[in-house]
């Protein structure tokens, strides 16, 4: 994928919201690739319940920008017959909780099928949804499901964290010839922050180091990332030195990234907002133990989303998500060992 | 069927318990004390008023992201279903749903489902449930247009004529999939949908409870006498946004539509006056059913407003039964 | 429309070419060579010869787990496919792939599913992508009946007819879902599954070639018209198991049965009799036809059994494009 | 659950096959409890395309062993209605694959109905499944897919290793009010071992060492447990003594039984045959590298099944699941640092 590689032909950076970098990615890999269309529910005239697509239609049109019936299976086996034969779908599905409608379409056909053909066939296409808790919308629409489609041979997953990398990594997942799931922090759309305009693409695999440090790793992934850096100024505030970084894709995972930040820290955190057990954190913290084993001053902690369904009442939800009180804690007493 | 002066009045009064309770809903949301969004009923009363009136308390329902009106319709009680939507202990469900999973089990709500259809298999299968035990309950699907969409509604129904299960499903078709209209989602006509299955079809004018308790009653009647599923099409039509906070629709409807179905079709205009023009009530009760069930609302929200907060430890507990 | 000879003997050889691969498989199976288990097509010739033969070779067709005979009818070639049923390197999929997956893209063939309507999505999406590539290709979802039983199908099914797409949904109804038979399975009538869709259905004898083939040109022309897909209901049986290890199969159908569709329903016999009654050719040449053919068989299988396995470093090529 | 205690009402063990125990204990919960009935593919006359259900139809009719079409999803639902109103579905899901397809039903309903109703609804279920690979079915056919219910908050997972196991699980199974995911190893059906007659339970959440060590624990689940034994045996005869513990269930983990081990031999392994990447030796790994951080020599190795769809041919399929020399030699090398 060597023309994945970061072109940076672009101009001076402009401030974006969240959801305005989708939406610039999107529109600059139409413009640019008549084969590129978006087909989901409500993605047209509404341009989402979370309008991160307004304005598409009216530049591409109903036939690249496709409202469907609510059939998340159904629209999803299509866009994998339509990327099989020659265009570049962007499936829209609008909570991450759906995928347990589309794991077959998603696990077994468009993630195989370029193995089980002997790589005569491919299925370039990206699913986009979303991930977060703290909505108040109730267990079927606040899970954090990206353990799922990572767990999938043949499947890539993309997790920004930031305008900036969402544009990026939206544009590279685009392009990918692999189908690549591709999950936004749905309380994130409105953060704000620089964007390179133009041609700006970051490469599906690396970390990035989102602050230095040098006593501890936070690990942290989509939502976490702002979790981290706040509990890094908490632990600024008190000398504890925290190095914060994002993997921005469980597959491929920048696994030398991570143990490199964990060898020269010795200790390590893993922050993730899906259910803690058999969830992201448990990978990356056996990867790190494993690598960085001979070089670690204490056990890699986790912090995932605590392992019950998402309740409802506002009183429950917030306890059920890491936050910068709760990730601090857990970094204080690993460097006090 | 000749109009039971009782239930005419029975029946208004569930619709106007639901319409009042949502448009306090709706103003516990635009004063921003309501957690999250809620899916109001409003428009559509005439439907889970007539269904539930067919039914006994131990039958079934099953309902949807826009299921206070079923919950209502189904005999809850509004200050426990208030406190469920604030979040509070004294909810339903211990403020863990939330108004897009409320549930009442003592009168046989199995609970409002997010995902669109996702109860599809579950009333089926209470239906089911009840055959085996050898009961006499049935089971009603309540779900909207917009899940015709999903395909599990037609692997439910095959099952469900193939055994000949006592569902009923329960189409509230208000034209719309959220910001979409069903005409742009429905290839072919809605009742040839359960027909493929072998599952008679009744259609009806879902702004009249009494039409749409008649047909209910018919499909009950079905039901209990193991006939097999029915499938009832209550054409209807929702007032409101989508949810609460869906306030600028003009770009998918038009406010000439909206002000003909409020102005024609309010199903408590349609049914107090066809409970005034046939005697069945004077206009004085209906008025005094008015009063009372206001103040019955205000009891009850004041009552969750104040009701406490589930406690911090009990996140953990109810995850394994 | 009248039978053209070239087109009879065709629609012969390639059902032919299909009858003697598959008992070549079975062969293979008992004398323990192939790896895993096949589902056998014999019996339903006629089902895949026909369709094929109506569409170009940049059609797509999507395929099943009994799907040898949609791979040879779209034209593949028999050396691969044996190569790729026994995971040889030299098979279409570099044997990654084996009997239930086996595509051949060169053919528009793209793949055999292994996951009971698995590919109606695909058909439908490679339809839709024909339909913006602005290419005049159609697409063929073959299926079982059991495949009725997925939702994903209606879904599927809903979106061609509302945007009108260029495909056709081959049923190859051979009354069993694996060991159920289907009437057990299938609530209502086949034909409406379809037509609740607003899809059009023409339902044809499956066993005779020369009218699945008629039929199939129609869809074929009303897809490339662009006047949206077809339903095709093939009426066929397997005379063989589910797969080849499926050998006493008294439990779910007589040996009477069997019997009767082999004797009566036989597509080769029924098109052998149909060529020469109408002396599109003569039966010396039908016999002329099997030699080349059982010889071809033999060159292929014996290219395959010699043929290499993959390398062991091949496992993990192919897994990201 | 105290009920589920081993009530151990049983008279000397038969020798039974793992298929076999599975029959006899759905037949004994079905005599015992008339709300338990069978739902899924070819259940009743065929017995499932593995036979194991043979017989049950013949005791109990096709109202308590029913074919359904083929739609998972639906008859899942089903299922979850039922289970919610009274009775105790055991559903059949003939291949652990087709999981795909009904995650909407087990993650978002049954997993979460429980608590979403604050413990007024429950749905008492068992999701009886395969997984396993080698069979020559390829990619669609062959999968280990227990970490994705293992996930889900709400659910149990069971993967019995021996027809003792399976017995003494899929009846605690059934008795619990939770839905328990249930996973056979398909190649496994006809392995034989003795079997306790009677009303024999197994607690979920109960690990047991397969075999006793001293230098190394071996962390082995469903069809690696015979893996790890013969690799144990491997190790005997070089003076390594590996100790095998097999968890039972992922959901309860016996995460006490799992340190310990550790803590005793300071080395450990975690064989599954799931993928390798997100899978259940993740959540293991990271629970002993945390709990045994201490104690442990060396880092805890991982062997899941390689992170490529299953391929078809033997040539290729048979390098993608961990062997007897390949966990041996891991440990080898574990063992020597
Ligand atoms: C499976 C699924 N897909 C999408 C959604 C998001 N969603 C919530 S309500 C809704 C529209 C439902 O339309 P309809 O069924 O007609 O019910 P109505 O809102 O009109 O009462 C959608 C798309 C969902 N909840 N579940
Ligand atoms: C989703 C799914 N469920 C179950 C199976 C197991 N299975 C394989 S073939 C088959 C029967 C299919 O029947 P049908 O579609 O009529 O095709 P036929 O075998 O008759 O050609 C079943 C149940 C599967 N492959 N996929
Ligand atoms: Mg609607
Ligand atoms: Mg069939």
């Amino acid at each position: 994928m060597s023309t994945l590689r970061a072109v940076d032909t672009q101009t001076a950076p402009r401030v974006l919201t969240f959801g305005q970098a989708v939406r610039a990615a999107l529109a600059e890999e139409m413009r640019r690739d008549p084969t590129v269309f978006i087909i989901g529910e409500d993605v047209a005239e509404a341009g989402t319940p979370f309008k991160v697509l307004s304005g598409l239609v009216e530049e591409f049109g109903t036939e690249r920008v496709m409202d469907t019936p609510i059939s998340e299976a159904g629209f999803t086996g299509l866009a994998v017959g339509a990327a099989m034969t020659g265009m570049r779908p962007v499936v829209d599905i609008m909570f991450g909780d759906f995928l347990g409608l589309i794991m077959d379409q998603l696990a077994n056909q468009a993630a195989k099928v370029h193995y089980m053909s002997g790589g005569t066939l491919k299925a370039p296409m990206v699913v986009r949804t979303t991930l977060g808790a703290t909505r108040r919308s109730a267990a079927q629409h606040s899970q954090s499901l990206h353990a799922w489609p990572s767990h999938i041979p043949g499947l890539k997953v993309a997790l920004p964290s930031t305008p900036r990398d969402a544009k990026g990594l939206l544009k590279s997942a685009i392009r990918d010839d692999s189908p690549v799931v591709f999950f936004e922090d749905k309380m994130g759309y409105a953060i704000k922050g620089e964007v390179p305009e133009g041609d700006f693409l970051i490469p599906l695999g690396e970390a990035e180091v989102k602050r230095l440090g040098e006593d501890i790793t936070i690990v942290a992934t989509s939502s976490m990332v702002l979790v981290a850096l706040a509990a890094a100024e908490l632990l600024a505030a008190e000398g504890i030195s925290a190095e914060v970084v994002d993997p921005r894709t469980t597959v491929p995972l920048d696994v030398d990234a991570l143990i490199r930040s964990a060898k020269k820290t010795s200790r390590a955190i893993v922050v993730d907002e899906g259910y803690q057990r058999y969830g992201v954190t448990a990978e990356i913290a056996a990867v790190i133990s494993d690598g960085a084993f001979f070089y670690l001053d204490a056990p890699v902690k986790r912090l995932g989303a605590m392992d019950v369904p998402v309740p409802f009442s506002p009183a429950l939800e917030d306890l059920t998500v890491p936050t910068a009180q709760t990730v601090a804690s857990v970094a204080r007493r690993l460097v006090r060992k | 069927m000749n109009a039971d002066p009782e239930l005419a009045v029975a029946l208004y009064r569930r619709m106007l318990r639901i319409r009042h309770f949502e448009e306090q809903v709706n103003e516990l949301y635009r004063g921003g004390k309501m957690p999250g969004l809620a899916h109001l009923y409003i428009g559509e009363e005439a439907v889970a008023a007539g269904v539930c009136a067919a039914l006994n308390d131990d039958d079934y329902i099953t309902s949807t992201h826009r299921g206070h009106g079923h919950c209502i319709a189904k005999g809850a009680e509004l200050d426990r279903m208030f406190a469920e939507l604030l979040g509070k202990e004294a909810g339903y469900c211990h403020g863990k749903g939330g108004s897009m999973h409320i549930a009442d089990t003592e009168r046989g709500n199995l609970g409002a489902n997010a995902i669109v259809a996702g109860s599809a298999g579950i009333a089926t299968g209470a239906a089911l449930s009840a055959k085996k035990r050898g009961t006499q309950q049935v089971a009603v699907c309540f779900f909207g247009d917009g899940a015709l969409g999903q395909g599990v509604l037609y692997e439910a129904m095959n099952m469900a004529s193939l055994w000949q299960l006592p569902v009923i499903y329960v189409c509230e078709d208000n034209l719309y999939n959220e910001y979409t209209p069903s005409s742009e989602a429905i290839a072919g006509e809605i009742p040839a949908r359960a027909g493929a299955f072998g599952i008679p079809v009744i259609e009806v004018d879902g702004q009249n409870a009494w039409e749409v308790y008649q047909a209910a009653s018919k499909a009950v009647a079905r039901a209990r006498a193991r006939e097999g599923p029915t499938f009832l099409i209550c054409h209807t039509y929702r007032f409101h946004g989508h949810h609460v906070g869906d306030v600028d629709r003009r770009y998918y409807r038009s406010k000439e539509e909206e002000e003909r179905w409020r102005e024609t079709r309010d199903p408590l205009k349609v049914a107090g006056e066809w409970i005034t023009s046939n005697r069945l009530a004077p206009a004085s009760k209906l008025d005094q059913i008015d009063e009372e069930v206001q103040a019955q609302i205000k009891a009850a929200v004041e009552f969750a407003l104040d009701a406490p907060y589930p406690k911090p430890e009990e996140v953990t507990d109810d995850v394994y039964a």
